[in-house]
């Protein structure tokens, strides 16, 4: 693991509360690490599980998905949808050796902008530790077009 | 009296091809499945299997490649050549109906505008075809009026001695005899008599077949339906095929920069020919299937004068639900 | 053989009276060990019928087929139980009316064929409560548990192996019951998520994205599997995702035609450990 | 009608940059550009290639390429128009780009129209909604040198007033004395002030009644159309052999291989587009 590896994470959050944490940790001028790029949803609801993979074909080495904590949605249910939905895809991704350590998951509220710049620092530090998703980079590599995230 | 090469010497055959600078090539089985791959020693071959799973096609028309790359920058875009992979190679062991299917498939490849990524890869490879003694119930090269030991596509023909002792060697082309040359110190003096090839028996009427075929009133006959009910719609057959070669065109990439591919594409799928508006020309299974027939025994000989088969089976072989060519044109022939 | 010829009259007899208008059953294939679909709309077809363990294609999938059942005739086909829980499920995911079809059961136990009692999909809810409790002798497949016991960078390079040889042929989509999308994603081009190359990326994204839609649906009828030609074991990761609904939600898929899919409904208290 | 043109390139499936110099909306969705090469070395080989009734593949780069027909005529090989409408990935990109944006061009693909058997006849073009561009390439191919052909009599026809396409040629065409145009509009797609017919195509040209006599007609439309009008034609006389059309088909490679493009043993591509009604009627009908 080398000391310079900044990783590239992408982070798809939900408008209503992760997103809306984000501004707050933002405007409260809270620190956090640079390395992830965020794409704002309406719901997890919306967050299919070909974002994700998505994501892993341009070059991410991270995914975080985040919304609403439970019974908070702003469609009353999508989170708990997306819940179940990620418990499966996690469960995949983790059989086909794409390491969950990877795919994070969390509720953020709108309130919880500490929660969001810790989160950011948390899951940047750990994937660092991870190191590149190597394995996946080569087969990017293989198919000869560029991963440009 | 003929020339053989005796089976031990085959190890030093494939270092001495190496070491001319021919990467070696022949049918190898893998755990899961066996296809023509590369190998570094004698005994990396695998003679025994009736036919390689995966046809010889791939290695000059692979199932993705590469065609160009693109990075477009402000007010100008570069496009840059890929070319196929250069370097000669020798497929050792080809057998004849895989041999077949190349040739078969270079009058298309090469009318009015040459696909260079055919052809580099043609020109760059010696075919060595061993002649089968073996066949399975799948095996139908008669019936498509070619031989287990047919020359086609072939640089070199080699035939079986008994208890696989070795072959003997026929040179065909001067490819064939640049190749054998390098190794010619392995080769012996010999009068032994080559294994009889396997006979394999004529599973249908081809000339009937293809007289039905070019009759336009059979071309709504319900007999495809009938024929085609079953079939689920994949493309096993025509990926597997020796001589299969529609595809398709995709970018890869983004506004930036990014690859554009050829890629396998099958007339099985209802997408093939699918149009913006919604309109199918093939809209059913049924005349998908019709049109891998039609193509196959009567739109490409009326273009190129040979059919676009060269009996190895695969089709049938594979099937998830038992159809094939062997099938339907054993059910015309019946009609 | 007893199992065979009862049916075949069963079969001419519906055909005769009407209540059918069509059976889908098996006939043999071009080898002894092969199985071919067979349509039997006729009684002269239906003595084509064969019956025996080998028949293993699980036939639900023509059943969606374009306009077979448009004109809500009944239809009956020969179905293995995990061709009934595909029923089910295509009965609950508003693809057919399980009452349009007509069963024609049977199972295997070594060479042995025995009929299962019940013609349509509801009169076998206790045998597949049974299965829910038996599973599958696949699910303890040696196979599966050696690559539960991998780190992830062995599976990874397990399945990259496996997903490499992948050609893009589709016979695992076009082979399952399950997968009845007008358009799959994968054709889809606007966005265009998966690669249609069949580079290995290309093949892991389509691999993953079936598995997934997969999920909570399939019955381990083991189609795909079979029609693979080059060998992948797309069983192994299907069970793994059955599994993985069974322990999580209880879910079992196909076990009735009211049955929720498990990846469209939700309970409050689903497992959340993984969410931080 | 094919001629055979060997093309010496390495990669015959790389194409050719163009410039959009021009673009403006004909209807709803239905844009014309005009492209000019990037490269002189593609626009000499496009300029000795390209004859009117010949199809291409355009392209962005990251999207794809898409078919359809070269809608310039022959006599004005200066640039490429192309007329088409927005509805696939490729379309939407074409769609998006903007003048001086760069895009793609393969060919010219395929046969084209045997103007020179033209000379000296009565021409009828007749087209229907979107598919009027390639029957304006052989109209413009004809109008440009006027004086060798007879009467020109035009029939288009569109769903509604909107839907029809180069209005301002349609204006010039309708002012010019050495044109008879023919305008129609399918019933209910008038507009209030609109002063031409209203009907459908088939039933137009059978009321305009054109004269077969020494007459070739260039008919282009959607597959109902063309059906019904073959009819008609029939109806009025025409003879067969008479009667052009162009046929589209899905195309990927455009130069006979990718194969689907065939109708039966015809590849569209390379056979085609152009067609006389003889040869389509030879061609199996459940394949078009």
């Amino acid at each position: 693991m080398s000391e310079l590896f900044e990783p590239k994470i992408v982070a798809f959050v939900c408008t209503y509360c992760t997103y809306a944490g984000a501004d707050l940790a933002g405007t409260s001028r809270l620190k956090y690490a640079p390395n992830v790029r965020i794409v704002r949803l309406p719901c997890t609801g919306r967050i299919s599980p070909m974002f994700i993979l998505k994501a892993l074909q341009k070059g991410a080495d991270g995914v975080l998905v985040s919304g609403c904590h439970p019974g908070d949605c702003h469609f009353t249910h999508g989170n708990y949808h997306a819940r179940r939905r990620w418990m499966v895809f996690r469960a995949l991704l983790d059989f086909t050796g794409i390491s969950p350590e990877r795919v994070k998951f969390s509720w953020i509220s709108a309130a919880e902008g500490s929660k969001f710049a810790d989160l950011i620092n948390s899951v940047t530090e750990d994937i660092r530790n991870l190191g590149p998703f190597d394995q996946y980079q080569q087969l990017i590599k293989e198919t000869e077009s560029p991963a440009t995230l | 009296m003929t020339r053989i090469l005796f089976s031990d010497k085959l190890d030093n055959c494939v270092a001495k091809w190496r070491s001319a600078g021919l990467a070696v090539i022949g049918p190898v089985q893998e755990e899961a499945i066996s296809r023509y791959a590369a190998v570094e020693k004698g005994t990396d071959f695998d003679f025994g299997t009736v036919l390689p799973d995966r046809s010889l096609k791939e290695l000059f028309f692979p199932q993705t490649e590469p065609m160009l790359r693109y990075t477009i920058k402000k007010n100008e875009i570069d496009t840059a050549d890929f070319t196929p992979p250069q370097g000669k190679r020798i497929i050792f062991g080809a057998r004849a109906c895989d041999a077949s299917g190349l040739e078969i498939d270079d009058p298309l490849f090469g009318w009015d505008y040459k696909d260079e990524f055919w052809f580099q890869r043609r020109n760059e490879s010696v075919i060595v075809t061993i002649a089968c003694t073996k066949a399975d119930d799948f095996c139908m090269c008669t019936s498509l009026k070619l031989e287990p030991d047919s020359t086609k596509g072939a640089d070199v023909l080699l035939r079986p001695i008994d208890k696989n002792k070795g072959w003997l060697v026929e040179e065909l082309t001067d490819r064939g005899r640049e190749a054998f040359a390098l190794i010619s110190e392995y080769l012996q003096e010999s009068s032994e008599p080559a294994l009889p090839t396997v006979v394999v028996p004529e599973k249908f009427n081809l000339d009937a077949c293809v007289t039905w075929l070019k009759n336009p009133e059979n071309f709504e006959s319900k007999f495809w339906k009938e024929i085609s009910m079953r079939c689920i719609g994949c493309a096993s057959c025509t990926y597997l095929c020796p001589t299969c070669h529609c595809f398709d065109i995709q970018d890869e990439g983004d506004t930036y920069s990014g690859i554009r591919r050829k890629n396998w594409d099958s007339c099985s799928f209802a997408l093939f020919t699918m149009h913006t508006s919604g309109h199918n020309p093939r809209s059913t299974q049924s005349a998908r299937w019709r049109q891998r027939i039609m193509h196959k025994f009567n739109y490409f000989p009326g273009k190129f004068t040979v059919n676009s088969c060269s009996g190895c089976g695969r089709c049938s072989r594979q099937c998830p639900v038992d159809m094939g060519i062997t099938e339907t044109l054993q059910a015309i022939s019946n009609l | 053989m007893i199992t065979q010829e009862r049916y075949r009259t069963t079969v001419k007899e519906l055909l005769a009276n009407g209540s059918i208008k069509m059976a889908i059953g098996y006939k043999p294939g071009s080898t002894p060990d092969r199985r071919r679909p067979l349509f039997i709309r006729t009684s002269e077809e239906a003595e084509q019928l064969v019956l025996d363990s080998t028949c293993v294609q699980n036939l639900s999938g023509y059943l969606v087929s374009e306009g077979l059942l448009s004109d809500e005739k009944r239809v009956g086909i020969f179905l293995r139980p995990e061709g009934v829980r595909s029923i089910n499920i295509l009965a609950a995911e508003y693809q057919l009316n399980a009452d349009q079809i007509v069963i024609f059961g049977f199972d295997s136990t070594g060479r042995e064929v025995r009929p299962l009692d019940g013609r349509s999909a509801r009169e076998f809810s206790g045998l597949l409560n049974e299965l829910k409790e038996k599973p599958l002798q696949i699910y303890k497949e040696p196979l599966l548990e050696r690559i539960e016991k991998m780190n992830a960078k062995e599976r990874f390079d397990f399945w990259q192996e496996e997903f490499s040889r992948c050609i893009k042929c589709y016979a695992c989509r076009q082979a399952c019951p399950m997968c009845y999308c007008r358009r799959c994603i994968v054709d889809s081009n606007q966005p265009q998520w998966v690669n249609t190359s069949s580079h290995t990326l290309g093949n892991f994204e389509w691999n993953i994205v079936r598995a997934f839609h997969l999920s909570g649906r399939c019955v381990q009828c083991g189609n795909c599997d079979r029609a693979c030609p080059v060998n992948i074991p797309l069983r192994l990761i299907n069970q793994r995702m059955a599994n993985e609904v069974l322990d999580g939600f209880d879910h079992f898929a196909g076990l009735s035609a009211t049955q929720e899919p498990v990846l469209a409904s939700f309970k409050k208290d689903d497992t959340e450990t993984f969410i931080l | 009608m094919t001629e055979n043109i060997q093309i010496a390139q390495q990669n015959i499936y790389k194409p050719a940059i163009m410039k959009i110099v021009d673009r403006h909306d004909e209807a709803p969705g239905v844009r014309t550009m005009r492209l000019e090469f990037q490269n002189p070395a593609d626009h000499e080989l496009f300029k000795k290639t390209f004859r009117t009734g010949m199809f291409g593949l355009y392209g962005v780069y990251g999207e794809g390429e898409s078919t359809f027909c070269v809608a310039s005529p022959e006599t004005r090989n200066e640039y490429i128009e192309c007329t088409f409408r927005q509805s696939g990935r490729v379309t939407s990109a074409l769609a998006n780009a903007d003048i001086g944006d760069l895009v793609t061009f393969r060919g010219p693909y395929g046969n084209r129209f045997p103007i020179e058997e033209f000379h000296g006849k009565n021409l009828l073009f007749i087209s229907g909604g979107i598919a009027l561009p390639p029957t304006r390439s052989v109209i413009w191919s004809c109008l440009d040198q006027r004086e060798k052909f007879g009467k020109v009599t035009i029939v288009y026809g569109a769903r509604t007033v909107a839907d029809l396409v180069y209005k301002h040629e349609l204006e010039e065409w309708e002012k010019r004395t050495d044109v008879d145009l023919v305008l129609t509009v399918d019933p209910g797609g008038e507009s209030p002030d609109w002063k031409h017919r209203v009907g459908f195509v088939p039933t137009v040209l059978e009321e305009a009644a054109p004269s077969p006599d020494n007459c070739i007609a260039v008919i282009c439309g959607p597959p109902i159309m063309i059906k019904f009008t073959l009819i008609s034609l029939k109806k009025l006389g025409f003879d067969e052999a008479n009667v052009y059309t162009t046929l589209e088909n899905r195309m990927k490679c455009g130069v006979g291989k990718c194969g689907r493009c065939n109708v039966g043993s015809v590849y569209v591509c390379k056979e085609g587009p152009v067609f006389t009604a003889a040869e389509v009627s030879r061609m199996p009908a459940a394949d078009l």
